[in-house]
């Protein structure tokens, strides 16, 4: 019982990381009817941004001291002393680095919302009115030309990045098992989550709902109602792009910084298509769900297996309901 | 030969039919005309199979189809054209046309896979058909490799009637044939209609807003409104009746 | 028949990909051992020229290097291939005048099995090997539980049935068997079970730059004293230096197994002492200059024993066939390495049972050996 | 209001649809532009609104004034809400969206003008079947009920002037008349402009003060409506009046070797 | 209009070559391949016969994508299956069949094998459209590999480790050069393009033309859908298991990774390059796809002169270009290579009477 509970928590934790990538991709479909196939590799993109706000800046022999690390005489003196790895230690280590973490962030949502803003305006905009295929095949094509611009970038090794909250480990006992949790990841979820929430609110309880789905399906119709399309557009890009990088420098706190977080991307589409490519909420519980699945089969069956949980639960309920969990209607043939 | 009996629809809510029923005579054509939101081209979408009707029946020439599927239908004869064109748009005409004869064809997979030999007889003795009993007739032989995306409305509305053919029909539906025409395309597609049925006999369902039309080739018409059929008769008695003048005509009458 | 002008070496390297920086690090080496090779008179009076080509660490690109090679070189002595997959997706290749004599990167236990192909071999102890080094050094630190972290790659799954097994012979119980992505795994769970397990000793295998060092730095802020294990591929003092710089004092106490030494221990190798001139004024202001990563150590030392089998073919005066060069690597007895190893080595079975464990401190950014040499 | 100077437009780079068009509608008018299909009318109104860059056409030559200013580097979202609306051929309602949702998206149109507010229950009014349905989804109308709805829009939108393309297109009679009865009231009580292309050359007459002729990219006849109207060709051609002592001739008696009369050629 | 070629009858016009360019083409190409296969060296046989394998299972995608109009990034997982199944059947069969007959058999069975999964991977298609469907597929990919990979089936499979591939012996003749290899390979995919030619001259092909174009009108002509996209499906996915097959005895040994995303992310790019739904658009595409990547190769060898700080550069430029193509063609040429092609050949065909 305790076990279900603490892979339980382990799974409501990654899912709502998913449910944060999702959004981007439900935002983007919701305008354009573009399903983002290079959406993991935005989110690399934001990783690789926070990383370089955040270590590799820092690490250049320019960088000024306040910004490398904050050591005030009290942090210090209360450092003194502490064992390794201490809880305490592990707050004092995150006030430390936490200059370099606020810059990170600021650096990866700006630099990544640039980058959402140049795929828009050079790729999507052009073809706007036109072929949705070729919108989504354009992002296929991304996936090649993201991946391979930050090999070139930033080679291709792993790098490791300061957490976005103190790593204090979380300990208790429930139904006589010990439940372990890792501070960050509570804070990295309930982050995610209040983010889902906030978008969700935006796009759904505004007018701008009507103009987004307006633009999603006839373009020109959109125009000749006086929609500024292309500002649709746009935002939905940017809006993606900003939480791909948030969930970029979650993902990078947990796994490290490397090209394969790009392959995030896939398991999440599967997801997002389970819940219904054009439901926030549908993406969210698809979202937790999976979360759960997965820790449970790493419980139960071990790593590979938890591979393709998002697969195989994605071609179930496909299959049951063509267009996912909440999905409307038909989606634009391609 | 097309027999409808108190056929009920609905969506949810919404009354599309409710208790239609009349008889399409073999060989004559028959006009459904209503007002908008009446029912007419859900009448065709369940005499064709795409909506399954909750109540009543639906007979072709003595044989009740109600619960066939849409492409069993076709293949007992029973073509339509639509409302808003639907061609297939990456295709030629000619190609458009050749689908018109899917069902008549025999190819099966593993013939069309090796063509030469019996496929390839069958296509060009179809294909000669066609060409004499549809592409000619309905002069549109010099648009015969054009995509369709570059033919003006007007044409498209014949290539689609032009498909239709191509199934050699017994019954043919036609929903607003002449939509969107000029009166002098107008006058061309009304010749057409009735050299079909002269020609070859098909009973013809036409659904139509173009009065003068409707009333000047149709031998029998049946008044569809919010889902009722409020008069059915001849020309004259129809464009008489009070109650079609005042849901439908108008003082254009 | 008229010696050619050149033998050539060729190698597949990852020069991009998840393991760039070994790749990249190794090319330089490659060509070090190229000038040194040359100035110490080639194969038999021949000179040789080392052919450097990228895989990214895809097994079918590194195939299809090898094909090219073999298609444009016509001199081709020696490859050095990359991956396990690439090994294993060659090795039914070598036949007839396809053939050419092989290492690689890879300590993967089915490379070295003279039988079924002779042209491959391993620069060093197989992962099994490796395995029963780690669980006897427990044995002998009297230690009676360990988990088994593994990648879910055949890299990561190579020595396991193997090293349950030896375990029980030890008497040591094997706690906790859990497969891991081999990269971005989800870290949480995984240290949640080592911790619900509570080992002494947790062997990680088949990583190279991820995973394992989140996985430690987890367990130790989840404040478990468990000791943790890598096998050669998790030993690099590379790696290690930047997860500290960049992550924290993890490491600290890390041990693994090391079938050579490393480059700054140089009294007792003579050959290190070599390189490490060269590298002094070859490599100055690179990485390289006054250390030589393991990765580059084990590239050299496979082509110092494709080298030796070369040379003895060619003192024979035969023609330097794969089938000669096979048939002289399975004959190196009792070899001096001129420092890889400690002591003398022999090629059993196309592999070299012998290594040594080491253990990482953060202070001394070193890693310092903690056992003798082992042989098994 | 709205002038066009010999324009000519090009689609894809290859199909020219309009050769050096000009036509003019003045404040406060309703002009009618009728032609054969594939004359370029609806050509001729995307290039008015803007549209046309979206289908890979391009206005080359010529000029397009709106209000007096060139059009041609204004978005057509702005266009609209300068008060330019265009009811697009071919109904394009948001088949996916509600009735209601509809007419929120024409609303967007009054942005920025001062003083407007959408005012549903006119158009609700106007057309009732669309008020019973105002949830329901706008792709499951009937073909006729589609076009009021893109009608509706319109009259949202409140525009100064109005680009109508076919309004009548599979309407039952009775519902065009109510339909330009209604442009017409617009046009007099909020004077609002209009230009409509037209099939039904009788209805367009019945509303219009001048009309345009067109034939494959050009104008080939123009005149206020009561010359038009008394003109032979257009009787026979538009009107289907004509023969022996303008009758409507039957359309059983029309032949197909008529011979087809062209203005150019 | 004047162009060159009129029809003195319909079997003319029905005909394929329709022009005598057209002809020239096809039977030149034969020939450049027949001296290809005799003279080429070791290297440019091994491209050639990577680009046939490649381009018999493009033009089995095609058959989905570009005339049925159904999305599928999955179709690596058919390939896997045809050379999975080639090499499980000659196990299992080995010591009982003869070698000689062996490929007879296990050809066509792990074919037929293909063309089943196909039908089970196809089954969504009748409910689902587009972008579920292209996940749908993607799904069923990651699953495939992940199957072969499992130790439970390793015994046949190999599991991640892979498993030697047999030689295949055709009556006889055993296949184990790789000119030879070429030489299967070249006819069968002429086989495949023919066959695939020959589908769309036939009411089969059109019909699954109709249902990419507008699958509900599609049903009122009598077109059975779920008959069709399944039939469509299954050919794909067969022409995808004969590519497998053919890989299988290719290379010595396969690798389950070899048959990922990458994989078909691959074959769709050739596609949208070449051309969907035309007949040459898999073969150019297929050209393009493979050659790029070797030409940069060539050129960067030739700046960087082996210096690896620069090598390192290659790869990622070569993924990137990889990338870049695809996006290039849905801008600029959405309609593929085949589209240049046949702007070219209009303006041939006219000529000397009008400019094309
Ligand atoms: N699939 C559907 N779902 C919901 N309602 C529908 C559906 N199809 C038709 N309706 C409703 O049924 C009624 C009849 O529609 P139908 O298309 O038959 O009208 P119609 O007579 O063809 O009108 P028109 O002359 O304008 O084409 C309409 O009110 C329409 O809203
Ligand atoms: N998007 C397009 N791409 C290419 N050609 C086009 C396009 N739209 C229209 N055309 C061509 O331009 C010409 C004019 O078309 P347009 O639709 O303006 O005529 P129209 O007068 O509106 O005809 P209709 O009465 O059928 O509406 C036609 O020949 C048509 O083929
Ligand atoms: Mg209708
Ligand atoms: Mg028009």
């Amino acid at each position: 019982m305790g076990q279900i509970l603490q892979f339980g928590i382990n799974g409501l934790m990654s899912g709502a990381i998913y449910a944060l990538i999702a959004v981007g991709i439900v935002s983007v479909f919701k305008a354009t009817k573009v399903v983002n196939f290079a959406h993991g590799y935005l989110i690399m993109f934001g990783a690789y941004f926070y990383f370089t706000f955040a270590v590799l800046l820092p690490g250049m022999s320019w960088a000024p001291a306040w910004y490398v690390s904050w050591e005030p005489a009290w942090l210090v003196e209360m450092k003194e002393g502490l064992p390794m790895f201490s809880p305490l230690g592990a707050v004092l280590d995150w006030l430390t680095n936490l200059p370099r973490v606020i810059i990170g962030l600021i650096g990866a949502l700006a630099a990544n919302a640039v980058v959402g803003l140049i795929i828009e305006r050079v790729l999507m905009r052009p073809l706007m009115g036109q072929s949705v295929f070729a919108m989504i095949m354009v992002t296929v094509g991304l996936i090649s030309v993201m991946s391979g611009g930050a090999q070139l970038i930033w080679t291709a090794d792993a790098n490791y990045v300061p957490s976005l909250a103190p790593n204090t480990p979380i300990r208790f006992t429930l139904f006589d098992t010990q439940i372990f949790l890792f501070g960050t990841d509570l804070v990295n979820a309930v982050i995610a989550v209040l983010l889902f929430g906030a978008i969700v609110a935006m796009v759904q309880f505004t007018k701008g709902g009507v103009a987004i789905r307006a633009t999603a399906e006839d373009q020109s119709t959109a125009y000749s109602m006086g929609i500024s399309v292309p500002r649709v557009f746009a935002r939905a890009w940017v809006l993606a792009s900003l939480t791909g990088a948030i969930a970029g420098a979650i993902l990078a706190t947990r796994n490290g910084v490397s090209p394969s977080l790009g392959l995030f991307g896939f398991s999440v589409l599967a997801i997002v298509l389970m819940g219904g490519l054009d439901s926030y909420v549908g993406v969210f519980i698809a979202a937790l769900v999976v979360g759960v699945l997965e820790a449970m089969t790493q419980w139960k069956f071990g790593g590979d297996w938890a591979g393709i949980v998002p697969y195989v639960a994605v071609l179930l309920v496909i299959l049951v309901r063509p267009h996912g969990l909440f999905g409307q209607k038909e989606v634009e043939r391609i | 030969m097309l027999k409808i009996e108190d056929l009920h629809l609905s969506f949810g809510g919404i009354k599309a039919l409710q208790g239609i029923s009349f008889e399409a005579q073999a060989g004559e054509i028959t006009g459904v005309i209503g007002p908008n939101g009446a029912g007419k081209t859900s009448l065709f979408n369940a005499i064709s199979g795409f909506y399954q009707p909750d109540r009543g029946r639906v007979w072709f020439d003595g044989r009740d189809i109600t619960g066939m599927a849409p492409d069993r239908r076709a293949a007992l004869g029973i073509a339509r054209t639509f409302q808003n064109i639907a061609l297939f748009r990456g295709m030629t005409v000619l190609d458009n046309i050749k689908l018109g004869g899917h069902t008549r064809l025999k190819t099966g997979l593993w013939g069309a896979l090796r063509y030469f030999g019996p496929a390839q007889r069958e296509e060009l003795e179809f294909r000669r058909d066609i060409e004499e009993r549809v592409i000619d007739f309905l002069e549109i032989d010099h648009i015969r490799k054009v995509p369709i995306t570059a033919l003006p409305y007007g044409l498209q509305k014949r290539v689609e009637l032009g498909r239709a053919l191509a199934m050699r029909p017994q019954v043919l539906l036609l929903d607003e044939p002449v939509a969107g025409m000029n009166r002098e395309e107008t006058a061309d597609m009304a010749r057409f209609i009735l050299d079909v049925q002269e020609r070859f006999g098909t009973t013809i369902l036409l659904v139509e807003h173009d009065m003068h039309m409707v009333m000047d080739i149709c031998a029998h018409i049946v008044v569809l409104n919010f889902g009722q059929q409020i008069a059915e008769g001849s020309p004259q008695e129809v464009s008489q009746n009070p109650a079609v003048i005042e849901a439908y005509l108008g003082a254009a009458a | 028949k008229a010696q050619p002008k050149e033998y050539v070496v060729a190698q597949s390297l990852p020069m991009t990909g998840p393991f760039a920086t070994a790749g990249q690090l190794v090319s330089p080496a490659s060509k070090m051992f190229e000038a040194i090779t040359n100035a110490e008179g080639g194969i038999g009076g021949v000179p040789i020229r080392v052919e450097v080509e990228d895989s990214g660490y895809v097994p079918q690109r590194a195939l299809a290097n090898y094909q090219r090679a073999l298609a444009t070189e016509d001199n081709l002595v020696m490859y050095f291939g990359d991956s396990t997959g690439f090994m294993k997706l060659v090795a039914p290749e070598l036949k007839g005048k396809n053939a050419t004599l092989m290492g690689s990167t890879s300590f993967a236990t089915e490379l070295a099995n003279p039988e079924k192909n002779p042209y491959q071999y391993v620069a060093g102890p197989t992962y099994e090997d490796q395995f029963d080094i780690l669980l006897q050094n427990i044995a002998n630190e009297g230690g009676s539980t360990v988990a088994f972290i593994y990648s879910n790659t055949e890299f990561g799954r190579d020595p396991l049935a193997h090293g349950r097994q030896k375990a029980e012979e030890l008497g040591i119980e094997v706690v906790l068997e859990e497969s891991t992505k081999a990269e971005g795994a989800d870290i949480p769970t995984h240290v949640t079970k080592l911790a619900q397990s509570n080992a002494e000793y947790c062997i990680l295998q088949g990583y190279v730059t991820g995973v394992w060092p989140q996985l430690i730095g987890g367990a130790r802020q989840l404040g478990l004293q468990t000791k943790f294990m890598g096998t050669f591929w998790g030993m690099e003092k590379l790696i290690a230096d930047r997860v500290t710089a960049e992550a924290g004092p993890f490491l600290e106490g890390y041990l693994g197994v090391m079938p050579y030494r490393y480059s700054y221990d140089q009294e007792d190798a003579p050959r290190y002492r070599t390189y490490a001139a060269f590298q002094k004024e070859h490599f100055a202001g690179t990485p390289l200059e006054n250390y030589m990563p393991t990765w580059g150590i084990e590239a050299l030392c496979s082509m110092e024993i494709g080298l030796e089998a070369l040379r003895r073919v060619a003192n024979k005066g035969l023609e330097l066939t794969a089938d000669n060069a096979a048939e002289e690597l399975a004959g190196i007895q009792d070899w001096d390495s001129g420092g890889f190893f400690g002591p003398n080595v022999s090629m059993v079975s196309n592999k070299i049972g012998t290594g040594r464990v080491y253990q990482y401190s953060t202070e001394s950014g070193l890693f310092e050996p903690r056992s003798d040499w082992l042989s098994v | 209001m709205l002038s066009i100077e010999n324009i000519e437009v090009t689609y894809h780079h290859t199909v020219q649809a309009l050769r050096g068009l000009s036509l003019e509608v003045p404040k406060g008018r309703i002009v009618t532009l009728l032609g054969t299909n594939g004359a370029g009318k609806t050509t001729t109104l995307k290039a008015a609104s803007n549209l046309l860059r979206l289908e890979n056409g391009e206005v080359g030559e010529g000029r397009i004034r709106f209000k007096g200013e060139d059009t041609r580097h204004i978005a057509p979202d702005m266009l609209v809400k300068k008060g330019l609306f265009h009811v697009r051929e071919g109904r394009r309602i948001f088949a996916e969206m509600t009735v209601e949702d509809n007419l929120i998206a024409a609303s967007y149109a009054l942005d920025g003008r001062p003083g407007l507010k959408a005012d549903f229950d006119k158009v609700y009014d106007f057309f009732p079947q669309l008020r019973e349905r105002r949830k329901q989804i706008a792709g499951y109308l009937s073909g006729g009920e589609q076009q009021m709805l893109a009608f509706g829009r319109a009259m949202i939108a409140q525009p100064e002037m109005i680009l109508m393309d076919e309004p009548s297109l599979g309407l039952a009679p009775k519902v065009v008349e109510e339909i330009f009865e209604t442009i017409r009231r617009l046009n007099a009580e909020d004077g609002t402009t209009m230009l409509v292309v037209e099939q039904n050359a009788g209805v367009a007459f019945s509303v219009a003060d001048y009309g345009y002729i067109m034939e494959s990219g050009q104008i080939v006849m123009e005149g206020d409506v009561p010359t038009l109207r008394n003109d032979p060709d257009i009787q026979s051609f538009y009107l289907g009046v004509g023969g022996e002592g303008n009758v409507r001739q039957s359309f059983r008696d029309v032949k197909h070797y008529k011979r087809r009369k062209r203005w150019l050629s | 209009m004047i162009n060159g070629n009129l029809k003195a009858s319909y079997a003319d016009d029905e005909r394929v070559l329709d022009n005598s360019y057209k002809k020239a083409f096809v039977y030149g190409m034969m020939v450049v391949l027949a001296g290809f296969a005799a003279f080429a060296n070791d290297y440019l046989i091994l491209v050639a016969c990577q680009m046939g394998i490649m381009l018999i299972a493009v033009v089995g995608l095609n058959v989905v994508i570009g005339y049925t109009g159904l999305m599928s990034l999955g179709h690596a997982a058919f390939i896997a299956v045809g050379a999975y199944g080639v090499t499980i059947l000659h196990n299992l069969g080995a010591g009982t069949v003869p070698d000689a007959v062996m490929p007879f058999i296990a050809v066509p069975v792990a074919v037929a094998i293909s063309a089943l999964i196909g039908i089970v991977v196809g089954l969504p298609s009748l409910r689902v459209k587009g972008l579920y469907l292209a996940v749908a597929t993607l799904a069923a990919n990651f699953i495939v590999i992940f199957v072969i990979e499992q130790d439970l089936f390793a015994p046949w499979t190999g599991g991640m480790t892979g498993i030697e591939t047999p030689a295949p012996n055709l009556a006889g003749w055993v296949l184990d050069d790789k000119r030879e290899m070429f030489v299967l390979i070249a006819v069968f995919a002429f086989a495949t393009i023919l066959t695939v030619q020959n589908l769309f001259r036939t009411r089969v092909g059109r019909a699954f033309i109709a249902i990419r174009d507008r699958d509900y009108s599609a049903e009122i002509l009598g077109i059975s859908l779920l008959r069709f996209k399944l039939t469509s499906f299954a050919i794909s996915a067969a022409f995808c298991g004969l590519a497998g097959a053919l890989l299988a005895y290719f290379y010595a040994s396969i690798l389950p990774e070899q048959f990922e995303l990458a994989l078909s992310l691959q074959l769709v790019a050739a596609l949208i390059v070449g051309g969907m739904g035309r007949t040459m658009g898999p073969v150019f595409g297929v050209i393009v796809i493979v050659m790029v990547p070797e030409v940069i190769k060539v050129v960067f060898g030739a700046v960087s002169g082996g210096d690896p700080s620069v090598a390192q550069l290659r790869a990622p430029l070569q993924e990137m270009a990889f990338g870049f193509l695809i996006i290039f063609f849905l801008m600029f040429e959405p309609l593929g290579i085949v589209h240049i092609t046949d702007r070219i050949l209009r303006a041939l065909n006219r000529w000397p009477f009008a400019r094309g």
